[in-house]
């Protein structure tokens, strides 16, 4: 062996590429030796690789493929002669082995990587700084990412992501096998587990208290599945380790009721009614009286059901609350505290619409449970049959045809629009203008006017000189921006008309400058001489950034738009100030 | 493509007035009618700038002219005043305080002042005209224009030339303008500029062939400017109307003459005392204007052409067949209509005889059928698939392109390389160059000059 | 392949009861000059470009240029008779002898009080209906347009009168219907500030202007309104004055900043 | 010394190109015509080659177009 790890693994009789040889399943690598040479054929850091995968059950051939970062893939024969049983022990074992230490590699090596790429990319204006300083070479990228990007990381609220659900059929989704023997096997993997238990969040307490102690994890999965509670919305069966479950996740739906009484509503005393019925309707049912128990099942089942989804939605309510508590929390300690607002307001408006939706729910509960509870007092004899809606069609059909249509919504009749009878139309006609009563004419006035024009007819021939010279130019001084009759016209800056990439360019110039600039005067006064240093450093990047980036806009502008000084005198000044600081500042430690 | 090239030298009469020289540009000032022509070839922004400053008789700042836009528009601007300067109808003048300032040329002022608010001299002695006997109707004008623009359009085509159809003159501006050229007979055909110029529209026609024309009226003891001047008029007159040949002299009534065949105008007699412009002659100047003579026998939006390549073309002209024929291979012929189909070869055979593919697509964009206009979209009546693959069928003529030139390798040194690259790069006759293998290839005309240099160097350098 | 071209058409208010024509009636002939060579220049610009001159007066308006070809009719042609480009001379022409006609006719001074001044005793141009009949002629001209062809259309009006509150509504739906249609209303307004014109330039996009120097209108109009609408925005053109949008009581026409209105028929108390 | 040979420089696509080698590789023209590959779109041929080649790549168009209506 050349490399002096450890050896946590030798697995003989391992083919690659059709060679044969062994793998070793080492510290920090995963290495292959051909036959008998003591040069290793391959070796690949668990850093570098991604996954590894397996050949499916069922295949002659027993193969273990790993995949490196590139996508590369690297497959494996397990050839041990012990036969297939070896070769799949041989196999898992590398498998274990691999699972447990290449999740190690990865987060170690990649997350810093990933961290701030995903910085990068969640951020366009860090990005952006990115591009300007480190790109153009105006800074190193370790600089940018110890100096520049650090209060970035910081002041970065951490991301929430929204909590990823819980898949609706994921139960059903668990497939049964059966193993021949008259009994089922589940196979259950982590994610189905941790599924279970947040759905019911009582067998997580029931599970941790059972688990180690009282029965191993099997045995304790195998109750549940068979368990009244698991299959309570289902089938009523005999009590039994989980049966006390069902009235903890009652008690705690009523305490979540009992939350939202604020809102006015009736739900806990519905709750209550249908359990009564539900109670006593168990009740009954308990004694042997096999016609009844199917009866009565039927109803409890539609009845379970419906505090099924209840409690369902009272967990997803729990889930959102959790998640905009964290929110509100993470938002404080950023002393923002508007975004919080609106999210718990938000929230508040999730919880009144929800909660409506649920009492409306219950109310149907109540109403389907109090009519059909009577029947069953009233004659216990009587079939599963009676399990049917006292009302009549007709009257059901108008309720539900009343819980539909939306009055408000509907117009129905046409209106018959009144006529607008205007007595005096004249002044509807005048409308809403004052009267200008300036410039009264009379009769005699006009008449005296048109005279003159009538002997002035006569005399209109021939081309009279419209203008001259001197009063266009008077005119002309009227008229352009400046002048009298301009008066009030902003000549549109040049800003404000540029085109908008131009102006992004601008926006980002700015941005990154800023930042240049925010680390050259974080330097002074400069106490120490590691911040004269840094002092030195930035200015010399002060001055790149200008050679290059602003330098570059400049002439831009300059040519697509005539003008540049207006546009960036800002940014010049505030150069023009830092090189002012920094000369300054030199002048005297020179003199020292 | 040699007319296109020709034929965007004097596209616009703006490019035209560019080739003239400047004295004729300065007595075409002289005449209304031309300031006006000139006028209306102005960008629009240019036009109100000529508009604003025509009354005020000094310099204005150059500087102050600039404020008279807003600032998101100083392209336009710049392209305006440069129109201007390039027309010389306003100089550039030092004002008072070595202010670079603008002045409208004193002619134009005058004479476009005379156009707009009357004045002067009239064009011709038409007041006291008498009612025309015979009045023509712009029905007969039309008829007119366009049998005596077609029978010049028919002498090009036509394989065996009556003489007798056109004047020597005629046949003179053909030839010069190389529209036609001698035979071994020594007889005139037409040449491959020829072909393409029938292709043009009816306007452009008109405009170029009247631009050669006028390049040869000097040789004729007439003034081009005094030509030019009476064109203009004639492009302004009212279409319909006549006007009196009276007090013209013998050489202008001589190019009048010359215009009577073209079709431009139209007498009676040579002695009738009066003429009537015909639309061929009206906007003669302008751009994009678009001279519609219809009459039954010669139909300006005649043709149709469908996604699946077929073409119908309702018309019964020869003319119009004939080119259409050019890039079509017919299928049925009635008598009113022919049907076709535009095939590669049909589209190959007129790209080898010199036509380019751009104006076969305008040839079909500008007889498109009305029909075909009002479904279509603005500016592109004809089915895209057609245009695409007409412009693709000449893109596959062009996939090779041949250069004749030499080729220079196996330089002992980079450095000897590098130095005859930059000498035939300064030169501009480099094609190629490849660092790695020290290959350079010039054209074949600068092959001389680098093998001097070249020789030159090793000597130096040896 | 598309023709654009451009109608402009004048609408000239011929009122005697207008100031600056009582005071001095030289100068109104001098303000029909200015007006005539605007129009020349517009048509100057474009051979496409199309001219139209309204008259309005107390009670009518009529066009005066271009003059339609009636039946019956044969108009004698106008012959150039110097250097000016003939279709320059034949509206002017047309127009002079036009009004020249008008102002000596009859109905020039037929205005008994009674039934031409408004309410109030005002003799007021009818500037509305003209600009209606404006309206009228841009929509014919619209619908002969051929495919291809494309029309921008734009009014300028050229007044002094005093503006009559009994026209409220038309010029209201007047306005209402150039926006629509999208035609620019123009005004040139060479008497006290018009409150309805400077709000119909402001509907329609228009440009509001009194100049303070009326002998030199032309070359105000030049200036100002000769650009289209598309160059108009390009040049540095006078700012639009602000634009008095409150409305008067019904009742008593006073300007108010807070009222009542009326949901059935809007006006305001 | 440098060395210095009179011929016409092609410009053209790749494809072009390659089909150029290919029928220079084959002699199907007669004989070995591309002086020197220059680069992906230029090389350099001999000159009295020209009009044959003109025919030929017309050929070879003309077999690979497809008739674009029925």
């Amino acid at each position: 062996m050349t490399s002096s790890e450890d050896v946590l693994l030798q697995m003989p009789n391992v083919k690659y590429k059709k060679d044969d040889g062994t793998l070793y399943v080492m510290s920090e690598r995963l290495a292959w030796i051909q036959g008998n040479r003591d040069v290793v054929t391959l070796s690949h850091k668990y850093a570098d690789i991604k996954s590894q995968k397996i050949s499916p059950e069922g295949k002659p051939k027993i193969q273990l493929q790993i995949v490196l970062h590139d996508n590369s893939t690297f497959t494996f024969h397990f050839v041990n002669p012990e036969g297939q049983q070896g070769q799949i022990g041989d196999r898992d074992q590398v498998k274990e082995l691999l699972i447990q230490l290449l999740p190690k590699f990865r987060i170690k090596v990649n997350r810093e990587l990933e961290e701030k790429n995903r910085l990068l990319m969640e951020n366009p204006r860090l990005y952006q700084l990115y591009r300007d300083l480190v790109t153009e070479r105006i800074v190193t990228a370790d600089e940018f990412w110890a100096s520049h990007a650090q209060q970035f990381l910081s002041s970065q609220k951490p991301v929430t992501y929204q909590e990823k659900g819980v898949s609706s059929g994921f139960l059903s989704g668990i497939k049964p096998e059966t193993d021949g023997m008259n009994g089922i096997r589940y196979n259950l993997s982590t994610d189905v587990i941790e599924s279970i238990f947040k759905t019911y969040p009582a067998v997580r307490r029931k599970h941790l208290e059972c688990v180690p102690s009282q029965m191993t994890e099997q045995e304790f999965w195998t109750k549940f599945f068979q368990s009244h509670y698991f299959h309570r919305d289902r089938l009523p069966l005999l009590k039994d380790l989980f049966s006390d479950c069902a009235k903890t996740d009652d008690k705690e739906m009523r305490r979540e009721l009992e939350k939202i009484k604020v809102v006015g509503s009736d739900v806990i005393s519905i709750l209550e009614d249908s359990e009564r019925v539900d109670m006593s309707a168990s009740e009954m049912a308990d004694p042997v009286n096999p016609k009844d128990k199917d009866k009565v099942t039927a109803q409890g089942i539609y009845q379970n059901m419906i505090k099924r989804f209840n409690q369902h939605s009272i967990m997803i309510l729990k889930a959102c609350e959790r998640n905009s508590a964290k929110e509100g929390e993470s938002n404080s300690s950023s002393n923002s505290a508007q975004p919080s607002n609106s999210a718990t307001d938000e929230q508040a408006m999730v919880n009144g619409s929800s909660s409506k939706k649920k009492k409306k729910r219950d109310k149907d509960k109540d109403n389907s449970s109090t009519s059909a509870a009577p029947v069953e007092n009233g004659d216990s004899g009587a079939s599963a049959s009676l399990v049917q809606p006292l009302e009549p069609p007709e009257v059901k059909r108008a309720k539900i045809a009343d819980k539909l249509a939306f009055e408000d919504l509907m117009s129905t009749e046409t209106h018959s629009y009144a006529q607008l009878n205007l007595t005096r139309i004249d002044r509807y006609l005048n409308g809403p203008v004052p009267d200008h009563k300036t410039d009264v004419v009379s009769s005699d006035e006009l008449q005296r006017a048109s005279l003159s024009m009538r002997e002035h007819v006569p005399r209109w021939e021939g081309r009279p000189r419209l203008l001259d010279s001197p009063n266009a130019v008077k005119i002309v001084g009227e008229l352009q921006p400046g002048g009298a009759l301009m008066k009030g016209s902003h000549p549109d800056s040049v800003a404000l008309t540029l085109p908008k990439e131009v102006e992004q360019d601008i926006r980002s110039m700015y941005g990154s400058l800023c930042e240049v600039l925010r680390h050259f005067w974080s330097c002074f006064p400069t106490t120490t001489p590691a911040l004269e240093e840094k002092a030195k450093n930035s200015y010399q990047t002060l001055k790149r950034f200008e050679q290059t980036k602003i330098t570059q806009l400049k002439e831009r502008l300059l040519r697509d738009h005539l003008d540049s000084s207006k546009l960036l005198s800002h940014v010049m000044s505030i150069i023009a100030a830092a090189d002012g600081k920094y000369n300054q500042w030199l002048q005297r430690n020179n003199r020292r | 493509m040699g007319i296109l090239q020709h034929f965007a030298e004097c596209k616009s009469l703006v490019d035209y007035l560019k080739t003239l020289s400047n004295h004729v540009v300065d007595d075409l000032f002289g005449y209304p009618a031309a300031c006006l022509a000139i006028f209306r070839e102005l960008p629009k922004l240019a036009q109100n700038y000529v508009l604003r400053i025509l009354y005020v008789e000094q310099a204005i700042p150059q500087a102050v002219i600039s404020t008279w836009v807003s600032k998101a528009h100083v392209k336009e601007h710049s392209e305006a005043a440069e129109a201007i300067s390039t027309l010389r109808v306003w100089k550039e003048v030092t004002m008072q305080g070595g202010l670079a300032g603008w002045m409208l040329d004193h002619k134009f002022r005058h004479n476009l002042k005379v156009a707009l608010l009357g004045g002067g001299k009239q064009w011709t002695k038409s007041t006291n005209l008498d009612q025309d006997s015979k009045p023509r109707t712009v029905k007969d004008l039309d008829l007119y224009a366009l049998e005596r623009w077609e029978a010049m359009l028919h002498f090009l085509t036509e394989k065996q030339q009556k003489s007798d159809t056109v004047s020597k003159d005629t046949i003179m501006t053909l030839t010069h303008a190389g529209l036609m050229e001698q035979d071994e007979n020594n007889a005139p055909s037409i040449t491959n500029e020829g072909f393409q110029f029938l292709l043009l529209d009816t306007a452009s026609q008109v405009w170029y062939f009247i631009v050669k024309y006028l390049e040869t009226v000097e040789q004729r003891g007439l003034s081009t400017a005094e030509c030019l001047a009476f064109l203009f008029s004639l492009s302004f007159a009212t279409l319909g109307r006549d006007y009196g040949t009276e007090g013209f002299e013998d050489n202008m009534q001589q190019f009048m003459q010359h215009l009577r065949e073209f079709g431009l105008i139209y007498q009676r007699t040579r002695k009738a005392g009066r003429f009537y412009p015909t639309r061929l002659a009206l906007n003669l100047a302008s751009r994009n204007n678009k001279i519609s003579l219809d009459t039954e026998k010669h139909k300006t939006g005649f043709i149709v052409v469908e996604t699946n390549y077929r073409l119908y073309a309702y018309t019964d002209s020869d003319l119009q067949l004939a080119l259409v024929g050019m890039f079509t291979d017919f299928l049925f012929r009635f008598p009113n209509l022919v049907v076709g189909v535009i095939t590669r070869d049909s589209i190959r055979q007129a790209l080898r005889s010199g036509i380019s593919a751009e104006q076969i697509i305008s040839f079909l964009k500008m007889h498109a059928h009305y029909e075909m206009i009002k479904t279509a979209h603005i500016n592109n009546p004809l089915p895209p698939t057609v245009v695409d693959q007409i412009r693709l069928w000449e893109m596959e003529r062009n996939r090779l392109t041949f250069t004749d030139s030499v080729l220079y390798n196996q330089f002992l040194s980079h450095r000897d390389y590098e130095v005859v690259r930059d000498y035939a790069q300064e030169t501009g006759v480099l094609l190629h160059g490849s660092d790695q293998k020290r290959t350079i290839v010039v054209k074949g005309s600068g092959h001389d000059d680098v093998k001097r240099f070249w020789k030159r160097h090793s000597k130096n350098s040896s | 392949m598309e023709v654009e071209s451009n109608l402009l058409i004048v609408v000239i208010d011929v009122n005697p009861a207008q100031k600056y024509v009582r005071s001095d009636s030289k100068q109104f002939f001098n303000c029909v000059d200015s007006v005539l060579t605007f129009c020349n220049a517009h048509l100057m610009l474009q051979a496409s470009n199309k001219a139209c001159v309204i008259a309005s007066h107390i009670n009518q308006s009529h066009i005066l240029y271009p003059i339609e070809e009636r039946e019956g009719v044969t108009l004698k042609p106008i012959r150039q008779v110097d250097g000016q480009y003939e279709v320059f001379l034949e509206l002017e022409k047309s127009v002079r002898s036009q009004i020249k006609k008008f102002v000596m006719s009859d109905a020039f001074t037929s205005f008994d009080s009674t039934r031409s001044a408004d309410s109030s005793g005002n003799f007021t141009t009818c500037l509305a209906s003209a600009l209606g009949k404006a309206l009228c002629y841009i929509n014919r001209k619209e619908r002969e347009l051929t495919a291809g062809e494309k029309l921008n259309s734009r009014i300028l009006v050229v007044s002094g009168s005093s503006e009559s509150t009994a026209q409220y509504m038309s010029f209201m739906n007047v306005f209402f219907s150039a926006q629509k249609l999208g035609v620019i209303i123009d005004a040139c307004v060479l008497g006290p500030y018009a409150t309805l014109l400077s709000q119909g330039a402001d509907i329609t996009g228009g440009i509001y202007l009194r100049p303070p120097h009326i002998p030199g209108l032309l070359q105000y109009l030049l200036w100002v309104f000769l650009p289209e609408a598309s160059l108009r925005k390009q040049l540095a053109l006078p700012p639009p004055v602000p634009v008095d949008y409150r409305a008067a009581c019904f009742c008593h026409r006073q300007l108010i900043d807070m009222g009542y209105v009326c949901s059935v028929c809007l006006s305001s108390k | 010394m440098v060395n210095v040979t009179k011929g016409v420089l092609v410009e053209c696509d790749p494809a072009m190109k390659q089909f150029l080698l290919h029928l220079d590789e084959r002699e199907a023209l007669g004989r070995k015509f591309v002086l020197n590959d220059l680069d992906e779109t230029h090389l350099f041929v001999s000159a009295d080659i020209i009009k044959v080649l003109k025919e030929k790549i017309d050929e070879l168009l003309d077999k690979i177009s497809v008739p674009v209506h029925e």
